[in-house]
């Protein structure tokens, strides 16, 4: 994919050494390629909303946490542009295969936050939510395993000949495990209809990326004989494009594409976990340069697609919708006991209905 | 009437779900050309087409994972996975995912998936070829595991297998592949149910899998002794037929229970629990375990010293008895 | 005499064992530069560096892959797996080699590797990070696998399995990672031995991990109900310790054993099996299971009623009092 | 890697197509590349000598399973340059870490064939002979497991400071699984002394290399960060140089190679596999034109460093040496009992101690 001109390369987070990302506005906000993305006005303005909605939400649930209304809860911060810029492009029928850090993702294809966030209340596994209904899959821990689903699926929309894709989120770290190989692997070999959308946040809970990898992540799909592109993933605009990209080839039939979004985890890992053992401060301040909302408004603001009123509206928007769903959280209850045993089995075994007996006499 | 192998009893199973609902589909290593290495989906793809039935690189986490995505869709994944041991690879994905989606989505996605292994030793084969993999299964909250002993019984489980809504693990004893059985194919007994297939009075073997037909010889050679063993083929490890195993203690009082398996923490332990449970005061002796010793599956020139011989489970019935 | 935590104590244990010998190596996924994710290798790369105590990419697979063949070129690898469910990526590796490699070599080349996991339930934790995997790795012969259920022990069974010539896994109670414990360091029981933490007459109470704490609580329950329970810590699961539960059957005749892991095929049913053969004549009463119900373990919210409780404890102990 | 020019491409193996393999002779023996590989004469013969005993005592073996001396036995009738080739470039301490079909390269590091064999004959399992003494590896059976124990032993090595490295045999079908890759990851990121060595003789039991994979295997190197190339496996000579290089480089600190040497499996994947139900003889007649035997014979002869008296001595060895392995493999007996027990562990626990007893009483 084209390059563009290295910005000041000092400040750049470590992980984005090597090629230069595909970017359609530099960090300043500045367009230093073609901003014409194919997206309306309003749909640009919805890019900053979402984003800004996004954070919000997320600041919240840390408080939540912080409160014990939530258990463990990984942020994103600094991953806005990432998640919304690729939820953006996908077509209402694509199904989502996410990670437990894509919340962001789950706003844009209107997943209800607040049975989202059932699972970090402790109150639900992973698919609180339809994830039929909501085309965005359970919220998957084992690291790597949901790209596997997502060739599954696309496979399932190969042979039924729809015009559908599957897109697998999954970090720097997932990589390294054997069910991403597979995925990509058996992706290449059935030309599946599936992005393979990775954010590469620079750490892996306490491992930083060039401790994961040698290699450049996008640089693994020609093995796979599918094309992979390298694009700054702070940049909203570049992360649509590259992702709408995909999505066409794969409804074209051209099968996979491996997309290696370069980002940054301005956050710990999760609420219980303490960045300072591994990492230094300055390194996540000079990270912050490269801000993926700063970027977009400057560019939003200059470029007139939106005036300050709106920045203000969304800010305005995000407080009442934080609020919100502290308010559905925090109303979130307890399960009752039977469903310990109401879905184990679609079709309940007798001798599992005596031990339901046993546990709920 | 029609003579049936076990193998091809599964093939026609295969075929008739095929033939069933168009939402079924067939894959795994070698499963198509070739039609698999044991011949169980000898045909299929000519049959069926390479949509419905095709190969796959050699990827088990892969093919599991791949079912379960396609569960998603809406398709009724029916795969195999080479060998027992070669099954160990998907298992982060059998345990993590498979046995748990229907759960996690609160039954709004179901995982009628059929994972076909060909399991258990006893045809010489070579090391990873003849492991008994049914604990890592039967022990998974979320999964059925049924084991066919006989041609006839693997067309009824199969079928009921790829019918059933929640995964289902279907353990194939290669050892009995080419056993030949005269009848019928039917519908039958359903996941659950274990079968009596000889009355005694003195004590029950109870088994599963290629240890059936050695539990029906050792009531031959007990039946000499002038001791009646009933015979009892379990049919599933995951639900285990309760009733079946109480009526057998209090009919019996005493039980064998024979596999291939290493005896640690085996599905005989659970077998032998259960009995106690469930019909302690019928117990006139404490169930006795013949089984694979807890040991590596050996090489072909020691597996007729690991798998239960005829003598052991005749002595194992002769001490319950004598008990 | 000092106070230690779980966490600290296996801490110590590892540090011990890094000065002991020069060829024991202390690697997995963020284990080195942050000291793992409960603290357990705090430390470590500090005062060993990173050549003897590293980070590795998350490659569970390639974690215990790597260590079979650090164990070709002469090292003694301790790993540790970061949950429960994340050490079944590499149960391939741990049933077809870790396992096997020993006897397939006739003893010229031994697993002297240690893995460690944090494991089972009680943290409220997410999905995935409270399952009981000691069924997967007890049934698997070639293995040794210990629980500990205390600071002080755990620092002794840590040691122990680093030493051991055969591999061991270690399955390390999370929800007990910071329960105190006076006491000093020491050797202590090797592997294969259990031990009574209570002694009574009436009734024994078996179990392992976290459960150990609760056994207590149950037993000094029973107390004011005027029964004397017995407490016993198996701290090893393969082997098991035959003798010990004998003698606790012979000499108290009532047995509960107790576990978080599902029950089907669970390490209770080789308790009730074992005692059962060993001691069918002195058992009073069949015996109880107490256990974690055969489905997924569920979220936070419903942990506790999923979890063995002192109550259902004390039922099933009293019920096989009044047997 | 510098690619020659192609040979009349219509008669390749389906799977050979794409980059060009290097390539030192021709297939009809006239050399095409440098052939000073860096071989005294005597090197050169002993290149031949071992294919040709190689390739009797795979007939050899054949013949003993239809006897049934042996059991299901794999033959590699067409690889015998891969892995003599390969095996002859190896230093006297790196380490082999084989599939069930290297029994041409078991025999170039020594390794006792009747002891080899004792696998196949039921015997005993993965490591019948002394995988310390012999520096070869227990013949592995699941599919990539063992690249990942390379990857271990080269680890071992670096950490020791040792200059030896490991290399890793397997298969086309193996770069599917996850091993594969997790080995791989681990090689690149530790920058560890081993050589990754892929024999792509085109079929996977009865799946093709194109079903197996999108890509070409050599080009997934760059995706971990060290060298992949692409060799013409029936060009003995070729194999040797590039093996020769990728330990050079391993030894020089320089990291992993990934070699794929394109070679094409002859006979049925092992004596119980039917290869008619799936490929058509015309692929194997053609595939004979490659023949690595053949090739390497005439060009040995009209480069002068052998005659045909010792080609027929050779031959006249083979047969000899044939003829001893299949007394050898007849002559061996079944273990005792006792061998059940005898090595589970190296510290037997008393329970287990028990059930040896009632096991062998
Ligand atoms: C199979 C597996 N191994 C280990 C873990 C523990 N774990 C949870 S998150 C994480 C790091 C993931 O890093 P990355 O893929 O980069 O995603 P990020 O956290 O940066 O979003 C690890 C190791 C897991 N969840 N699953
Ligand atoms: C994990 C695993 N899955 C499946 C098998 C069954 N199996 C044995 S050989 C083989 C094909 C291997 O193909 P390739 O890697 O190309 O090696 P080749 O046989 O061509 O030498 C398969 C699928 C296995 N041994 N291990
Ligand atoms: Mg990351
Ligand atoms: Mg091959």
């Amino acid at each position: 994919m084209a390059a563009s001109a290295p910005d000041h390369p000092a400040e750049r987070p470590a992980h984005w050494a090597g090629s230069e990302p595909a970017r359609i506005l530099a960090p300043d906000g500045t367009a230093v390629g073609d901003t014409a993305v194919g997206l309306e006005p309003e749909d640009l303005r919805a890019l900053l909303r979402w984003m800004v909605l996004a954070r919000r939400l997320d600041q919240e649930c840390i408080a939540l946490q912080r409160q014990g209304q939530l258990t463990v809860y990984p942020g994103f911060e600094g991953q806005e542009a990432a998640q919304v810029g690729s939820a953006t492009a996908l077509g209402a029928t694509d199904f989502v295969w996410p990670t437990f850090r894509e919340l962001a993702a789950a706003l844009v294809r209107s997943v209800d936050p607040v049975q989202y966030l059932q699972y970090h209340r402790g109150t639900w596994h992973g698919g609180p939510y339809d994830p039929r209904a909501t085309r965005f899959g359970p919220i998957c821990i084992p690291i790597a395993t949901q790209i596997v689903h997502a060739a599954g699926y696309a496979l399932g929309q190969q042979l039924d000949g729809t015009d559908a894709a599957s897109i697998a989120y999954f970090g720097d770290g997932a990589t390294s495990e054997g069910d991403f190989h597979e995925a990509a692997n058996l992706a290449g070999v059935w030309r599946l209809p599936m992005v393979l959308f990775c954010q590469n946040n620079g750490w892996a809970i306490s491992v930083p990326t060039a401790k994961q990898t040698a290699g450049e992540i996008w640089r693994r799909a020609e093995g796979y004989g599918f094309p992979g592109v390298r694009v700054d993933g702070n940049d909203v605009l570049a992360v649509y494009a590259a992702t709408r990209e995909a999505l066409d080839r794969a409804r074209r039939g051209e099968g996979a594409t491996l997309i290696e979004a370069m980002t940054y985890r301005i956050g710990a890992h999760s609420t219980a976990d303490d960045a300072g053992r591994y990492r230094a401060d300055p390194e996540v301040e000079a990270a912050r340069a490269f801000d993926p909302i700063a970027r977009f408004r400057t560019w939003l603001l200059a470029a007139g697609h939106a005036d300050e009123e709106y920045v203000a509206a969304c800010e305005r928007e995000a407080e009442a919708f934080a609020l919100e769903v502290r308010e559905g959280v925090i109303a979130t209850a307890a399960p009752p006991a039977e469903w310990q045993f109401d879905w184990v089995y679609a079709a309940p075994p007798a001798t599992f209905e005596r031990m339901r007996g046993e546990a709920l006499a | 009437m029609t003579t049936w192998t076990l193998s091809g009893a599964l093939n026609r199973a295969l075929h008739d779900s095929l033939t069933a609902d168009d939402r079924v589909l067939v894959f795994g290593e070698d499963v198509g050309v070739s039609g698999g290495v044991f011949r169980v989906t000898d045909g299929l793809q000519t049959a069926f087409g390479d949509r419905r039935v095709f190969d796959t690189p050699i990827s088990e986490a892969g093919i599991v994972g791949t079912a379960v995505g396609l569960c998603f869709a809406g398709w009724r994944p029916v795969v195999e996975l080479q060998f027992d041991a070669f099954s160990y690879p998907a298992l982060e994905q059998v345990i993590d995912h498979v046995a748990k989606m229907h759960m996690r989505t609160r039954g709004r996605v179901g995982m009628p998936i059929t994972i076909r292994i060909p399991s258990f030793g006893g045809i010489k084969g070579k090391e990873h070829h003849g492991e008994s993999p049914e604990t890592y299964y039967a022990h998974t909250a979320g999964l059925k595991v049924v084991v066919p002993s006989s041609a006839l019984d693997g067309y009824t489980l199969l079928r009921h297998a790829i019918a059933d809504p929640d995964p289902v693990i279907v353990l194939e004893p290669k050892a009995r592949y080419w056993a030949k059985e005269d009848g019928e194919l039917a519908d039958g007994a359903g996941i659950g149910a274990g079968r009596i297939l000889r009355d005694g009075t003195d004590v029950t073997l109870v088994s599963y899998g290629s240890m059936v037909a050695r539990a029906r010889e050792a009531a031959d050679a007990l039946a000499e002794k002038g001791v009646e063993a009933r015979v009892v083929d379990l049919r599933c490890l995951s639900p285990l037929d309760d009733e079946l195993l109480q009526r057998c203690a209090e009919e019996t009082g005493r039980i064998v229970v024979i596999h291939e398996a290493p005896r640690h923490v085996g599905v005989g332990a659970e077998v032998a629990a259960r009995v106690m449970e469930l019909a302690f005061d019928s117990l006139a002796a404490p169930v006795q375990r013949v089984t694979g010793w807890d040991a590596p599956y050996p090489p072909a020139s020691l597996e007729d010293g690991y798998l239960p011989s005829v003598e052991r489970i005749v002595a194992a019935a002769q001490r319950t008895v004598a008990y």
